[in-house]
C-alpha cells in the first residue's frame, strides 16, 4: 500500500483569494480525491434578503460577491421589475451592459493574472493586473466604485454616463485593448503555459452535460450555453455569438476565456455606438412585488440563477441564489481526480474560476 | 601562527563580509530590476537588507528546536564553499561542500510536519540530482584543460576556459537556474514571492530569525555561483565581471518570460540539455 | 401573483419525473427550499436549451424525501445545504456532509428553518 | 518563450506603471464614492435616511437632536445622499480612514427663528 498524504489545500493559500478548502488525499504527487469543506463564509445572506425591504436588498445582494456584484444586482433587479411589471427604459438597459461586460472584463482579466501566478508566470501577472487597472478606473469613473458599482437599480441605472465620458471610456478600453494585443499571444502560445495547462483535467462534452457545468467551462466543453442569448438587458439588440472550444481542457477554458474579453471589448463599443437616448430610471414608488419568478444572467464565471418569491409587501419571501460556482464544483472535483499536485493551482482554480464568498452566501 | 594563516583568516573575513554586502546588494538589484521588467517602480536596492533586518528581530516562533540547526548549518555550508572557493582549494571539495548546504536545507524541509515542505523537500532532492551532475561534469572539464582539480589553477591557465569550454558553460547557465531559483526552474521553493502550489516550499515553515539566517544563506550561494562561473575567464576579472553581468541579465530576463515548469521537465532539461552539453564537450576534450 | 409554471409532484413521483427529465437531457439548475408555517416546499430546476422546467413538491414538516443525487450528480450540494439551513430530511444521498455543508458543530442547526420574515433560530 | 521577451524589453524602457504609493498618490474621480459627511446645520431629523440606509449604519434622534454614524457599518452607498429632503449629506470622493468611532452631530435648540441657541458640534466618539 502506498504511502497516502493528504493536504488541505486552503481555506489560506496563495492562490485562493477565497476561502475553500480542498482536503487532497495524494498518492505521491497524484490526487486520488479531492474533498470541498465549505462553509468559512458562509453569511446566510438569502435570510438577511428577507429580512431587508426589496429596495435596500439591491445594496445587500450586491455585496454578495466582490468580483461579480454588478450581475448579482442586475439579475435581482430584473427579477423584481418582472415581479411588478416594468420596462425598463432602453438607456439604462444599454448602461447595463456596457456595465455587465465591464465587470466580465475585469473580472476575466483577475481570472487571467492568478492563472499566470499559478503558474509561476509573474511578470505575466503583473502585465494582466496593470491592464485591468486601466478597467478599473473606467468602472471608477463611470460609477463611482471599484469593485461595488451600486449602480443597478430597480427600475433603471442610478447613474448616467454623459456621451463625453462614454467617449473618453472608449478611448481608455481601446488602450486596454491594445495592451491585452501584447499579452493575449503570451498566455495562447507560450511554450511553458500550452504545455502546463493542454490535456489537463479534461471534461468531455457528455460529463460536462452530466455534471452540470455552466459558463466557460461548459462552453471550452462545446456547449454552446451562454445566458446573453436569452437577450436580457441590450443584449437582444447587440451582435454577438457564444464562444465555444470543443477540447475540454485547461487549455481550452483559457482560449475561452481570452476571447470572451475581446468579445467584451467589442460588445461596449456595439453598445456605446447604437446608445439610445433618454431616461436612465424610472420612479418605482407604490409599486411592490407579488409572485414567484426565476431569472437568470451570465456571469463572468457563468449562470447565475434567482428564485424570488414575493407576497406584495415590501420584504421578500424567498431569494435563492445558485451561482456558477455552486454549478462548476462537480466538475472541478472531477477535474481534480488524478490530477498532479503541481497542477491542482492550475486546473482547480483556475479553470474553473471560484467564486467562494458567491457559493456560500 | 604562520603567515599563512593569516592569510586565510584576512581572506575569510574579507569573503564573509563581501560575500554578505554584495549578495543582499545583488538581490537588490534582482528585485529592482525584475520590477522594471514588468512595468513596476520596485523596491529600494538595499531593500534585502531591511527584510533580513526586520526578520531578524521578530519573534523566534519555530515548528521544532532541529529546524535552527539546519538553517544554521546551511548557511556554515553556504558560506564556507564560497570561502574555500576564494582561497583555492579543491573544486571537488568545494562542491561536495555546497551540496552539504543543499542538503542541510532539505532536511530543515523535512524536520517539520506541513506537507507543503516535505513535497517541496522532495523536490529540491530532486532539483540537487538535477544540477549537481552538471556541476562535476563541469569541474571534470576543468580538469582536462588545466590537469588540476584546485580552483587556484585556473586563473594561472594561459587562455580562459570559456574557449575550451563553451558548452559546458551552456550547461552550467540551467544549473545556476536551478541554483538560484528562478522560472522556469523553481519547483522547490522560489527565491522572492510565495510560491503558488507548495505555498513556500520548503521555507513555508521557517520564520523569522531562523528565515534571515536562511535568506542570507541564500545570497552566499548566489554569489558562490557567480564566482564559479567568473573561473571561466579567470585571468581577466574586468571581462569575467561582464560575463557575470551579462549571465545575471540572461537569468532575470528567462525567469520573466517563462511560466513555472514542473519537476519531471526540469530533470528532462538538465539531463538531457544540460549533461549532453556539458558531456560532449568533455568527450570532445578527451579526443 | 403571479406563480411560476411549475409542476406540482408528490414525493413519490419525485424519481420518476426526475427520470424522465434525465433521459430528455435536462440539467439541474439547482434545487430551492422554502419553509412556510405549516411545512416545507421543494422545488427543483431544470434546464434544456435555455427553458426552464421547475418541480414543486409540497412536504409536510419532518417529511422524508428521496435524493435525487443518483440521477442527477450536482444535486448533492443543493440536497445538503437544504439539509443544513433548512432541515429538509433527504435520504439516499451518498455523499452526506450530515447537516453541516456550512455551519459548524457549534452554529444553529438549521439556521434558515423559520417561515418567512422570522429570525432563524438562535 | 520568446512572446514575452517584447513585452518585458519594452516594460524595462518605459516608465513604471505603478506609483510610490503613500507618497504618490492618484486623485479619485470626481463622481467616486469615498465617504459621506453630513452638514447639521441644514438636518431636520426627518429619520429618512435611517429608514432607507440598508446596513443600518445611521441613527438619527429626535429628541436629542443627534445623526450618529458608523463608519464601520456604512457601505458608502450613498442612498442616504439620495433620499435627503434637505441635501446636507454629502458624497465626498476622497477615501476617509477606517475608523471604529462613530461620528455624532449634535444640534443644540433653535430659538424658533431659524438661530441656534448653541453651537453645533461634531464628535467622533
Amino acid at each position: 500500500m502506498r504511502q497516502r498524504t493528504v493536504i488541505p489545500f486552503g481555506p489560506q493559500h496563495p492562490v485562493f483569494p477565497e476561502p475553500l478548502q480542498l482536503k487532497l488525499h495524494l498518492e505521491e504527487e497524484r490526487v486520488i480525491e479531492a474533498i470541498p469543506v465549505l462553509g468559512y463564509v458562509h453569511r446566510g445572506l438569502e435570510k438577511l434578503a428577507e429580512q431587508k425591504d426589496f429596495v435596500q436588498n439591491v445594496f445587500l445582494i450586491e455585496r454578495l460577491c466582490g468580483i461579480c456584484s454588478f450581475m448579482h444586482a442586475l439579475c435581482y433587479c430584473q427579477g423584481i421589475e418582472s415581479l411588478i411589471g416594468l420596462q425598463v427604459p432602453d438607456r439604462a438597459r444599454f448602461l447595463r451592459t456596457i456595465w455587465a461586460e465591464l465587470a466580465r472584463l475585469h473580472s476575466h482579466h483577475l481570472w487571467l493574472g492568478l492563472l499566470a501566478d499559478a503558474l509561476g508566470f509573474e511578470s505575466l501577472f503583473m502585465q494582466v493586473f496593470r491592464n485591468r487597472e486601466i478597467i478599473m478606473d473606467v468602472i471608477e469613473a463611470t460609477t463611482g466604485g471599484r469593485m461595488i458599482f451600486c449602480s443597478c437599480l430597480i427600475g433603471g441605472v442610478r447613474r448616467d454616463i454623459p456621451n463625453d465620458l462614454l467617449k473618453e471610456t472608449i478611448a481608455r478600453l481601446d488602450q486596454a485593448e491594445k495592451l491585452l494585443d501584447q499579452i493575449a499571444p503570451v498566455i495562447l502560445a507560450e511554450y511553458t503555459v500550452k504545455e502546463r495547462t493542454a490535456n489537463l483535467g479534461i471534461v468531455t462534452k457528455e460529463q460536462a452535460r452530466k455534471l452540470g457545468a455552466v459558463g466557460p467551462v461548459a462552453r471550452a466543453s462545446g456547449i454552446a450555453m451562454d445566458m446573453r442569448t436569452l437577450g436580457y438587458a441590450a443584449y437582444g439588440d447587440l451582435d454577438f455569438a457564444p464562444i465555444v472550444e470543443e477540447a475540454g481542457d485547461c487549455y481550452a477554458r483559457i482560449v475561452v476565456r481570452v476571447k470572451e474579453m475581446y468579445q467584451s471589448f467589442d460588445l461596449i463599443k456595439q453598445a456605446a455606438k447604437r446608445m439610445p437616448k433618454g431616461e436612465h430610471a424610472l420612479p418605482i414608488k407604490r409599486l411592490l412585488p407579488d409572485g414567484e419568478t426565476v431569472v437568470r444572467v451570465e456571469q463572468p464565471r457563468g449562470e447565475l440563477m434567482y428564485y424570488i418569491r414575493a407576497n406584495g409587501s415590501k420584504k421578500l419571501e424567498r431569494v435563492r441564489v445558485r451561482t456558477p460556482t455552486y454549478a462548476n464544483i462537480p466538475p472541478l472535483l472531477h477535474m481534480l481526480t488524478g490530477a498532479q499536485l503541481a497542477n491542482v493551482a492550475a486546473v482547480a482554480v483556475l479553470s474553473i474560476d471560484p467564486c467562494i464568498s458567491c457559493v456560500e452566501r | 601562527m604562520n603567515p599563512l594563516f593569516w592569510s586565510w583568516s584576512a581572506v575569510t573575513i574579507a569573503t564573509v563580509l563581501g560575500g554578505f554586502l554584495l549578495g543582499g546588494f545583488l538581490t537588490g538589484i534582482d528585485r529592482k530590476l525584475t520590477a522594471r521588467m514588468q512595468n513596476r517602480v520596485g523596491p529600494p536596492i538595499v531593500q534585502p537588507f531591511f527584510d533580513v533586518i526586520k526578520l531578524w528581530g521578530k519573534e523566534r516562533v519555530m515548528v521544532n528546536p532541529m529546524q535552527l540547526l539546519y538553517a544554521n548549518t546551511y548557511l556554515f555550508f553556504s558560506v564556507a564553499s564560497l570561502v574555500l572557493l576564494i582561497l583555492g582549494w579543491d573544486l571537488l571539495m568545494i562542491l561536495f561542500i555546497s551540496a552539504f548546504a543543499s542538503v542541510a536545507l532539505v532536511l530543515g524541509g523535512y524536520s517539520v510536519e506541513s506537507p507543503y515542505a516535505r513535497i517541496a523537500s522532495q523536490r529540491e532532492i530532486i532539483q540537487i540530482a538535477a544540477a549537481e551532475p552538471v556541476l562535476v561534469l563541469a569541474m571534470v572539464g576543468m580538469f582536462l584543460v588545466t590537469g588540476d582539480f584546485t580552483a587556484a589553477a585556473i586563473p594561472e591557465h594561459p587562455r580562459p576556459l570559456l574557449v575550451d569550454l563553451p558548452l559546458v558553460f551552456v550547461a552550467l547557465l540551467i544549473a545556476i537556474g536551478i541554483k538560484l531559483r528562478k522560472s522556469p526552474f523553481d519547483v522547490s521553493t522560489s527565491a522572492h514571492h510565495a510560491h503558488q502550489e507548495l505555498v513556500r516550499g520548503i521555507y513555508t515553515e521557517f520564520a523569522g530569525p531562523t528565515l534571515a539566517v536562511l535568506e542570507v544563506g541564500h545570497w552566499f550561494e548566489m554569489i558562490f555561483f557567480l564566482v564559479f562561473l567568473g573561473l571561466f575567464w579567470a585571468p581577466d576579472w574586468r571581462i569575467a565581471g561582464l560575463l557575470l553581468t551579462s549571465t545575471f541579465i540572461l537569468e532575470l530576463l528567462v525567469d520573466n518570460i517563462s511560466a513555472r515548469y514542473t519537476w519531471s521537465w526540469l530533470l528532462k532539461v538538465a539531463w538531457v540539455g544540460g549533461m549532453g552539453l556539458a558531456a560532449v564537450n568533455v568527450a570532445w576534450l578527451y579526443l | 401573483m403571479r406563480e411560476l409554471e411549475a409542476i406540482e409532484i408528490g414525493v413519490d413521483q419525485l424519481l420518476g419525473e426526475a427520470h424522465l427529465l434525465a433521459q430528455d437531457g435536462w440539467r439541474l439548475v439547482t434545487i430551492t427550499c422554502a419553509r412556510s408555517e405549516d411545512g416545507c416546499e421543494v422545488i427543483y430546476h431544470f434546464d434544456k436549451d435555455l427553458k426552464l422546467k421547475h418541480l414543486r413538491l409540497q412536504l409536510a414538516l419532518e417529511q422524508e424525501v428521496p435524493s435525487i443525487m443518483p440521477i442527477f450528480f450536482p444535486a448533492y450540494l443543493a440536497e445538503n445545504e437544504a439539509m443544513n439551513l433548512y432541515g429538509l430530511r433527504v435520504t439516499g444521498l451518498n455523499i452526506d456532509y450530515g447537516g453541516r455543508l456550512f455551519t459548524t458543530a457549534e452554529a444553529p442547526r438549521h439556521p434558515m428553518a423559520r417561515p418567512a420574515g422570522a429570525r432563524g433560530e438562535e | 518563450m520568446l512572446e514575452m521577451l517584447g513585452n518585458v524589453i519594452k516594460n524595462t524602457l518605459a516608465t513604471p506603471a505603478t506609483r510610490r504609493f503613500p507618497a504618490v498618490q492618484r486623485e479619485p474621480f470626481p463622481g467616486t464614492r469615498g465617504h459621506i459627511r453630513m452638514d447639521s446645520d441644514c438636518c431636520i431629523f426627518c429619520k429618512r435616511c435611517e429608514i432607507h440606509c440598508p446596513p443600518d449604519a445611521i441613527v438619527v434622534d429626535r429628541q436629542d437632536r443627534t445623526w450618529i454614524l458608523d463608519p464601520n457599518r456604512c457601505i458608502v452607498c450613498g442612498k442616504c445622499v439620495e433620499v435627503c429632503p434637505k441635501d446636507c449629506i454629502t458624497m465626498f470622493p476622497h477615501h476617509r480612514a477606517v475608523t471604529r468611532v462613530r461620528i455624532r452631530e449634535i444640534r443644540g435648540e433653535d430659538d424658533g427663528r431659524g438661530r441656534r441657541l448653541e453651537p453645533m458640534a461634531t464628535k467622533e466618539e
